[in-house]
Order: structure tokens, then C-alpha cells, then sequence
């Protein structure tokens, strides 16, 4: 068996290869240990990147690891001449995003409720670019199409997981109860 | 009536998501605790945009006319002088408002935390794949210990009720193979009776008849010459033995025979 | 002007993420050096990334620059594009196979009386897999090689020992032993 050190040479040298993130399954078994021991070790290891004077680090996307650039190298990527392709959500897009990210599977009806306005189109949107996807059917009536978000959105928007959401205050709603004034 | 703010802001006006975004706007404008929304003057202003979109001929969506009914419906309700000192659980008429407000605002400041994200995570570069060898494929073996209990268990029972039929067959075989010597004697009369030399070894061997079927033939061949409607020759020791039919007046099927068991 | 140790890092950025190779010219421009002070800055870099615990190395192709994986590595890189599939026995292996654990050391000749079929192919298959090996001859005449299951087949169906095996029933037991062919 390797030891630690080796293990983190092969890790280097397969995400490397690979360009696409790798699974944690594929890893464990390519360094022959187990899933769990594989998950602490990636964990430590993606801590190492990042604060060690590397221009690379390793990205954690649904239980599967890329190395990429550290972000704050961008500008002299730049230079290297790719093209860039960027184009914006709109705001719409974001806050239906946003809905979708903490209630999925979610109805596009539940989405409404909640926005004010239909959202149809944003929603269209949004499948298209692979941002969200569809879930499945409700059991309510009519078993309206459910939405969620893809591997695509953890990527784009940098977390790791869904479990990665920041969260958001739950006892709001009870806050503003208790805050209610009473005139 | 035009207010300043509302000149303000008409070049924004068509930006607003919904009736909330522009209610959230509005709250925001005017620095409003959320929770304790001055109706009154929200509602005025929120008709002020409706109004200027008028003017502006947007076509207003039917969310934001929606939203004003309500406002005004609030406004209303909050307007109406009461008689009675306020009772402890009277609801206070924004209430739904403000939930549904507070709901959205968390959606609304979630949106901005993922625009921050977007910009930082869009700034980070992937490699592309190196070129793989083929896919290849590894079989692991899948076993299970109780199969092959149970496959051992199968093949011994198959086994022993093989072995059962095997000895009966054989019993069978012993006991009701009684090659009879009057049919062999009547298979070579027939052979002969068409005028046929036999190769003794043709009709009879042991590779295609049974031990018993040949010696049983062989002894039906002496009685056939013994009988003399057949000579026997055998040019060489050990070697094959031709059976020649010999003339007749009698009917082959005449003949009688010793009929040895 | 960044210190070298940026200088490196933002090296290590530019060369994962365009895969390809870069020219001299263009990581000069990068990060703001001349040419010959960035010859050099390589060279050394080059040979740091040999030398460290890393699973990807520099290799200069003709003044140009690229970071590949480091080549002890490819048997690594290789289980990348492995897929490993779940494969079971056929029913004539597992019973042949079940013949031999249960009667071990035994002749083919006696696995095919039970068997009632031939079963030279199987054998041979089961030998190739390493399931089963020769084990010396038999006493009888002829000679013939006996048959044994082997380490392998103890890891595969995960016994410790021969005598790991799942007992048969009683009466099981003694139908086998009845009927063991006699050679």
C-alpha cells in the first residue's frame, strides 16, 4: 500500500488527466482505498491546495472532484487568449434560481406564489441552460412537473453540494410574528 | 399627478420582476421597517407607478393590478375608524403581506449571494481531458457462497435420480432383451431368401449391436446351415465369415426349427 | 511586480488551464518578465515539480511549455477509463465449481459422472480465472490430475477456509456420499 504522500500523487496526476470532475467512487477505487478514508483524504487535500502557493486547487462538485484555477488568477489567464463566453442571468432568473436551490423538487405554481409573477419563460430559460432541471411529477392534482437544480448550478455558482446552501434564517417567518406590532 | 419620485424612476420601471420586486423597492426607497409597513403611503406610491407606466404606455401585467387591489383593499381596512378597543387576536390586515414579503426578500438577498458566486466561480479555469486510452472493461465476479451450496445441492439430487434411472434402465435392458433366436434365424432367412451373400460382420458387430444380439446371431447363422439352407465360409482365420444361401425346394417360411433358448 | 513564488503559482495556472502547450514568448508576457529571466524562472520550475511529491511534472517541447502527468503514473491514469462491471458465474461454472469445493482434490472424470456432461471448457475457464488448480495426479490408473479450488476462490466468495464452506443438510450429506462416483 502507498503511503500518504503517494496517494496524493496519483489524486494530482488523475484529476489531471481526467480534466472532468472524478468521483469519489472512481478515486477510491483508483487508489485502492475506501470511499470514506478517500473523502477525508480529498478533504485534507483540497485544504492543502488552498493555501499552499498553488495555482491550481481542487474542487468538490456532488461527491465528485476537478482541479481548476484559483479564481483570483483569472486576469493572467486571460492572456492566454480564450475566448470567453458570458452571458448573464437576468434578474428574474436568479431569483427563480434561488427558489428552485432551497425548495427543490418544486412546482413551477409554488415558484409563482412566491415571486408574484409567472415565470414560465425564465424557467424555460434556465432548463435550457442547464441551470435546473426537471424532477419528476407532485402528487397534487394534475401532477404538475416538479423542478430542481443540476450538477451544472453547483458548479457554476461554486458549491459543493445542495447541503452547501447557505442557510437561510428558518425562524424568520417566526420573527416577524413576534415583531408584528400590534396597534 | 407626478411625484419626483416617480420621474426618478421611470427608466426603471419596466425592470421590476413583479408586483413584489416594486414593493420591495419602494420599502427599500424609503428606508421602511418591513415589518411595520406604512400602508398608507406605500400604497400611494405603488399607484404612482402604476400610473406612470400608464403614461408611458407599458402594458402593465396583471400581477402588478393584482398587488394594487390588495394595497388598497389593506389600506382600507386599515382606514376604518375602530369602535372597539383592538382586540388581542385581531389580526393586523398587512399580515399576509408581510409574510409573503419576508418570504420573497429571503429569495431576493439569496439572488445577489448567487451573483457574487457566479462572478468569483466563473473566474476559475478547467483543463480539458487528456485522451484515454480505450475504456476498458474489469469483471469483478459476483458470488454468492449460498448459490453455490445450492447449485451443489441441485447437481447431487439431479445426479442421484440419474444414477436411479440408469440402474433401472439396465435392469430393464437385462431383463426384457431377450434376443430371441427365432427372430435372428428369420432376419437371415430373409437376407439369404433375396438371393444375398452376408458379410456376417455387416449385419452383426458389436459396435453397432449388443454382445448378446451378436452371439445370438451367430448361433442362429449354425442353425441356418445346420439346417442347410446356408454353407459358411470363412477364407481366413479370425477373419470375415460370408454366408451363401443354398438352393431350395422348400418354402423358406416352412422351415422348422429348433428353437434353442 | 509579484515575487517568484507568484510568479510560479500563476505559471502553474496558465499551463493547466490551457492544456496545450505555451510558448516562452507568451508566459514572459504573462507574468511580466524577459525572456531569459523566465527561461531560467522555468528551468528551475521544471525541476521543482520533478523533484517534489507532485503527480504532474513541466516538459519543455521547443521553447514551449506544457504540464502533463508525471509517466510512473499511468497505471493510475489507466483505471480512469476502466469500467469495472459486476460479472457472475455461468450455471455450469458454479457447478462445476461447487463439485470441486465440495470434493476436493477431485478428477474430471468424476466431476463429469455427476455432472453427466463433459466439462473440459469449463474446467479450463475456471482455471484461467484462477478459481481452481491442478492438484497433483489421482492414484488410479491413468493417472488423471486432480482438481482443487484455490486462494482466490476463498477472497471471491469471502471464506476463510475450506471449511467455511455452507454445510449441506444432513440427508443432503449422505445422498452425496452414496453417490460419489467410485474411479
Amino acid at each position: 500500500m502507498e503511503s500518504i504522500h503517494d496517494v496524493e500523487v496519483i489524486i494530482e496526476a488523475v484529476l489531471f488527466a481526467s480534466g472532468d470532475p472524478v468521483s469519489l467512487e472512481k478515486l477510491a477505487e483508483i487508489i485502492g482505498h475506501d470511499k470514506k478514508t478517500t473523502k477525508s483524504l480529498m478533504t485534507n487535500l483540497m485544504y492543502k491546495y488552498q493555501n499552499a502557493s498553488r495555482g491550481i486547487m481542487i474542487r468538490e462538485i456532488d461527491n465528485a472532484y476537478q482541479l481548476c484555477t484559483k479564481p483570483e488568477l483569472d486576469e493572467y489567464i486571460i492572456k492566454l487568449g480564450s475566448v470567453r463566453k458570458k452571458q448573464g442571468l437576468t434578474p428574474a432568473a436568479y431569483e427563480t434560481l434561488s427558489i428552485i436551490a432551497y425548495n427543490q423538487p418544486v412546482t413551477r405554481a409554488a415558484i409563482e406564489q412566491i415571486r408574484g409573477v409567472s415565470c414560465e419563460s425564465v424557467l424555460m430559460k434556465l432548463v435550457e441552460r442547464n441551470l435546473v432541471r426537471e424532477a419528476g411529477r407532485d402528487d397534487s392534482p394534475g401532477k404538475p412537473k416538479l423542478y430542481e437544480t443540476t450538477e451544472e448550478f453547483l458548479r457554476v455558482f461554486g458549491f459543493s453540494s445542495i447541503k452547501d446552501l447557505p442557510a437561510l434564517e428558518l425562524n424568520e417567518v417566526q420573527e416577524v410574528m413576534e415583531n408584528m406590532p400590534i396597534d | 399627478m407626478k411625484s419626483a419620485l416617480t420621474e426618478a424612476c421611470t427608466l426603471k420601471l419596466e425592470k421590476f420582476e413583479g408586483p413584489f420586486d416594486l414593493l420591495f423597492y419602494l420599502i427599500e426607497k424609503n428606508q421602511i421597517d418591513l415589518y411595520d409597513i406604512p400602508i398608507l403611503e406605500i400604497t400611494d406610491q405603488y399607484m404612482d407607478y402604476l400610473n406612470a407606466m400608464q403614461e408611458l404606455d407599458l402594458e402593465i401585467a396583471s400581477e402588478f393590478l393584482v398587488m394594487a387591489a390588495t394595497l388598497l383593499h389593506i389600506k382600507s381596512r386599515m382606514l376604518l375608524p375602530s369602535r372597539e378597543p383592538v382586540a388581542e387576536d385581531e389580526v393586523d390586515p398587512r399580515e399576509e403581506l408581510i409574510l409573503k414579503l419576508v418570504e420573497y426578500k429571503k429569495y431576493k438577498e439569496f439572488s445577489q449571494v448567487l451573483r457574487e458566486r457566479e462572478q468569483k466561480w466563473e473566474r476559475v479555469h478547467y483543463k480539458l481531458p487528456e485522451p484515454l486510452p480505450q475504456i476498458e472493461t474489469e469483471y469483478e465476479l459476483d458470488v454468492s457462497p449460498a448459490i453455490l451450496r445450492s447449485v451443489f445441492a441441485d447437481v447431487m439430487k439431479r445426479y442421484r435420480e440419474k444414477m436411479n434411472d440408469v440402474s433401472m434402465k439396465m435392469k430393464r435392458i437385462l431383463n426384457q432383451e431377450k434376443v430371441s433366436l427365432k427372430s435372428k434365424i428369420r432376419e437371415i432367412l430373409d437376407l439369404l431368401g433375396r438371393g444375398l451373400r452376408i458379410c456376417f460382420s455387416k449385419i452383426y458387430n458389436t459396435r453397432e449391436k449388443s454382445r448378446l444380439e451378436v452371439a445370438t446371431g451367430f448361433l442362429a447363422m449354425l442353425q441356418v446351415v445346420k439346417v442347410g439352407r446356408a454353407e459358411v465360409e470363412q477364407p481366413t482365420a479370425f477373419g470375415e465369415i460370408f454366408v451363401t444361401p443354398v438352393a431350395s425346394a422348400h418354402g423358406s417360411e416352412n422351415v422348422r426349427f429348433d428353437e434353442g433358448e
